[in-house]
């Protein structure tokens, strides 16, 4: 993969992350966590803006971040399925909030001592963000999957739905570490870990075969933009 | 009684009244239902602007959208924490809202049909907000002022970036022109309206002015958002949708034509466009966060016998 | 209200219920209520296409039935704010269409005696279509309005929360004719007539002053059109 | 016995066994099962292609996909009732549809990624189905083969429909002739695994070309289905994502790649791309549906009382 193609992934990935968990504003449980929502979701989108203007540079071939954005279709796209999953209840949200950021601490913290400065920086900030969305999402893990036997049986059904999709996630080389990070959250909330080893692991969003969500994800974000070709906003 | 004239030397020497202040029990109750009123307004003004975030243009708008959204949920917690100094709590608030006891700003049940409207929301309604505001912040109620001087700071950096967007929408192509003048006309009345009914019906205001909450009336403050505005929007280039809209050298202030109150009534009364639709969306968050609620409660209480 | 304007609005209105109701397609109780949902939205499709592009040649400006469809922003429909509400359950389905087939019976029969002879004969088949939907919704109504104690009360919901609406529907003029064939049906069906002289009269439509709704709507069905301007299909 | 004797001798003369036939049950067995798996394929086979009704380019399209899924829908009746025959009724399929003991047509499995797989499941997997289906409607059993002659019409129509829609976008922009060629490549190798694995490990294929419920092998439809669409994709202007694709002139056939035979082993076992999606709404539509289901009987009762 080039530098280009990983920068792009990542920076799908949080771009979409943070337009499913923006989905949530105004609709939390209460408004402490209605705010701490869009204030994750806000350091997703930094993140994502950042990394998708630096993609940009390394293409070399005039894309900016909303070029990137709003003007590719979804076989363009480069994000693991599991951030363009349909938003489902708030333990859906948390759980995979919780898989996602214990994968993106790993990455921005090598990232971070890369040879590309640029990139370096921007994983430098966002690690440090990262750190608090997995404290955030681990916190709430083990309050649900602790919590009432509704919560708990919430939390369990969000693992096991979408354990499937963090192999493409973490890759076989960042299995371990993401493994070492997320096991103990799901042990310290009671919740099973599912089966190791499962037949179905959906993938292919790296090479733009996504699920049939991020059409429907991409019409409503990229609509506006496309119905004024060339307008500044 | 001693209790009394206490609390009306500290209001005549425009001093704060803090909590543990004793006060009349109907300038309490007028301050609980003010605060809670402005509390829950920042709670459904989360929507009509929500309404746009995941259509957003580009994402710069995006994020600043967003983060604006995020600051009234913000607002929403500071005015509930000042209500809460007068003995209510939250939960209590809530659920007046949700059986309509208690009001919102009129101004959010109209749709935010236009990218454009967050643009005008921004210049117009965070503009009459603030003129709304400015003076709170030397209210008489300790708590409220100080909420107040935080909203406020942020509010006029919202206004700020409406009037910054609908600025690129004035000096863009012909329909992006066309959607920030199209926002304006729809948005000027009602936010001419967020000043409530005009001096000569409003309940409430005199004795509000007596206690030092309210500094102005109704109509001074909305000259005031008028002869603003009007200026403002030379600058951006847009017209206001009032043909009578003129300087009166004699009066010092713009003339202009009110608002229809009579609307203004229907929507205060729940009939406005999306009324229903607002109420039914905060009902469904709360219904549907129960689960979430009872399961932080219930670990909060297996860790408190833990450590017991 | 010029010509334009009339067959516009009116290709507007089955336009938008038609995009609603085959939300419904792979979706309903059973296969035969699927394909007759899929039919009727059928119809209405096809009633739009041709109003529409008989809207183009009204107007004169060269716009065919995809650039209208395709490529106006929801301020520029002109479509009743009935049809472009969320689709909700069965019974909110089967009464709006009630509700409209009761309104479009009455307007294509008129339109079929009228001097433009292809609107006339757009109006002539549209009626025949629309006895079909308006019976097939009347029975719908009587046996949920009559059936049990959930479908019951379903079916007064959606008869109390899109009442409303109606009154843009049938204007004043069209007010009485209306209520004489829709209110024999909920009397049928058990159901309570709401109020007849509400304070909440949503409209607006017309003058294209849209709920939130339609501006979703328009977001999915537009975004492939948009994405490829220029295209043929 | 005489029973059996008189089945073997209609299906000898090439006759059609009916209803009222007395027949083995194996046989019997298999025709359910078959049928079912058919009828089923046809209902889940409504939602890929129902993925785009939404979001179809022009309004004829549009209209011409929402016509095709409703003849889905159609076959899926016309199957059932067929079924329905054999004494099993349409609520015990659906019901081992949704407990997984029934299967349907693992290429349903696949997501639509783009608007070319509308044109492209239209060319080849209806294509494929009708290769499959055409002997079928020479089939023993009566009820089943005179089903087929229906869905085959209607099959070949839609198939030309897809065609027709790839046509038009392969003598498109860049993009559309991209994203047909993206659509092709995609879904030519699941098409050739819809004819079933290689004839060496079919299972259930030997009894039932005895039972003449089957006319040709799985690896001579494949064949068959080859060279039908080696043609047509050259009338397109679109490549088939196969470099070993070439006439054998001896045999009279073109050579070409098998499909991946362990891919399609997981899919039918479950772990395709999309099935736990498809039974999800397979499944809620059934269990959303319960409630007028419900009041559908109770009225009818009411009636049937009313009448008596």
């Amino acid at each position: 993969m080039s530098d280009f193609d990983t920068v792009l992934g990542l920076g799908d990935d949080v771009l979409i992350a943070a337009q499913r968990l923006a989905e949530w504003t105004s609709r939390a449980h209460d408004l402490e966590e209605d705010i701490a929502l869009s204030n994750i979701a806000l350091d997703l989108l930094g993140q994502a803006r950042a990394l998708l203007t630096h993609a940009g540079h390394l293409e070399g071939a005039g894309r900016d971040e909303d070029a990137l954005a709003f003007l590719r279709d979804d076989r363009q796209f480069r994000n693991v399925l599991l951030v363009e999953l349909p938003r489902g209840d708030f333990a859906t949200t948390i759980v995979r909030l919780l898989f996602l950021s214990a994968r993106l601490w790993e990455r921005y913290t090598r990232l971070s001592q890369g040879e590309d400065a640029t990139l370096a920086a921007i994983a430098a900030k966002a690690v440090k963000e990262t750190a608090y969305h997995l404290d955030h999402a681990a916190q709430w893990t083990i309050r649900l999957g602790d919590g009432t036997e509704e919560s708990h049986a919430r939390a369990q059904r969000a693992v096991d739905e979408q354990w499937p999709y963090t192999f493409e996630l973490t890759g076989e080389s960042g299995r371990q570490a993401w493994l070492d990070r997320v096991v103990p959250v799901l042990d310290k909330a009671t919740l099973t870990r599912p089966d190791p080893d499962p037949a179905f692991r959906p993938g292919g969003g790296r090479d733009g075969l996504h699920s049939e969500h991020l059409g429907y994800l991409l019409a409503e974000m990229q609509h506006l933009h496309r119905s004024h070709p060339g307008a500044t906003w | 009684d001693a209790e009394e004239s206490e609390f009306e030397a500290i209001i005549a020497a425009d001093k704060k009244i803090e909590p543990r202040d004793a006060m009349p029990e109907a300038y309490r109750k007028t301050l609980i239902r003010q605060m809670a009123q402005h509390a829950h307004s920042e709670i459904i003004g989360m929507q009509p602007e929500g309404n746009w975030i995941s259509r957003a243009p580009s994402l710069s708008r995006k994020a600043i959208l967003l983060a604006k959204v995020q600051d009234e949920a913000g607002h929403g917690l500071y005015l509930y924490a000042a209500a809460e100094t007068l003995g209510v709590d939250r939960d209590e608030l809530y659920e007046q809202l949700l059986n309509g006891r208690q009001k919102y700003s009129s101004i959010f049940n109209y749709p935010t049909l236009t990218w454009a409207d967050v643009g005008a929301i921004g210049w117009l309604v965070d503009g009459a907000a603030i003129v709304n505001q400015v003076p709170l912040c030397r209210c008489s109620y300790g708590p409220y002022a100080r909420a107040m001087i935080r909203v406020c700071k942020e509010e006029s950096f919202h206004q700020r970036q409406g009037f910054q967007s609908l600025y690129v929408l004035a000096r863009g192509t012909a329909a992006q022109r066309e959607m920030a003048q199209d926002a304006v006309n729809r948005w000027w009345y009602p936010s001419l309206a967020m000043f409530g009914p005009p001096d000569a019906d409003s309940t409430h205001s005199q004795q509000s002015m007596e206690w030092k909450i309210k500094r102005y009336s109704n109509d001074e403050l909305r000259q005031r958002f008028v002869d603003m505005t009007v200026q403002q929007a030379g600058v951006l280039g847009l017209e206001l949708p009032d043909p009578e809209l003129r300087w009166n050298a004699e009066r010092g202030h713009y003339d202009y034509t009110q608002p229809d109150y009579d609307e203004l009534m229907r929507v205060v009364k729940g009939d406005g466009p999306c009324n229903r639709q607002r109420m039914a969306n905060r009902t469904a968050a709360v219904r549907d966060g129960e689960w979430v609620r009872k399961a932080a409660a219930a670990y909060a209480r297996k860790q408190q016998e833990v450590a017991a």
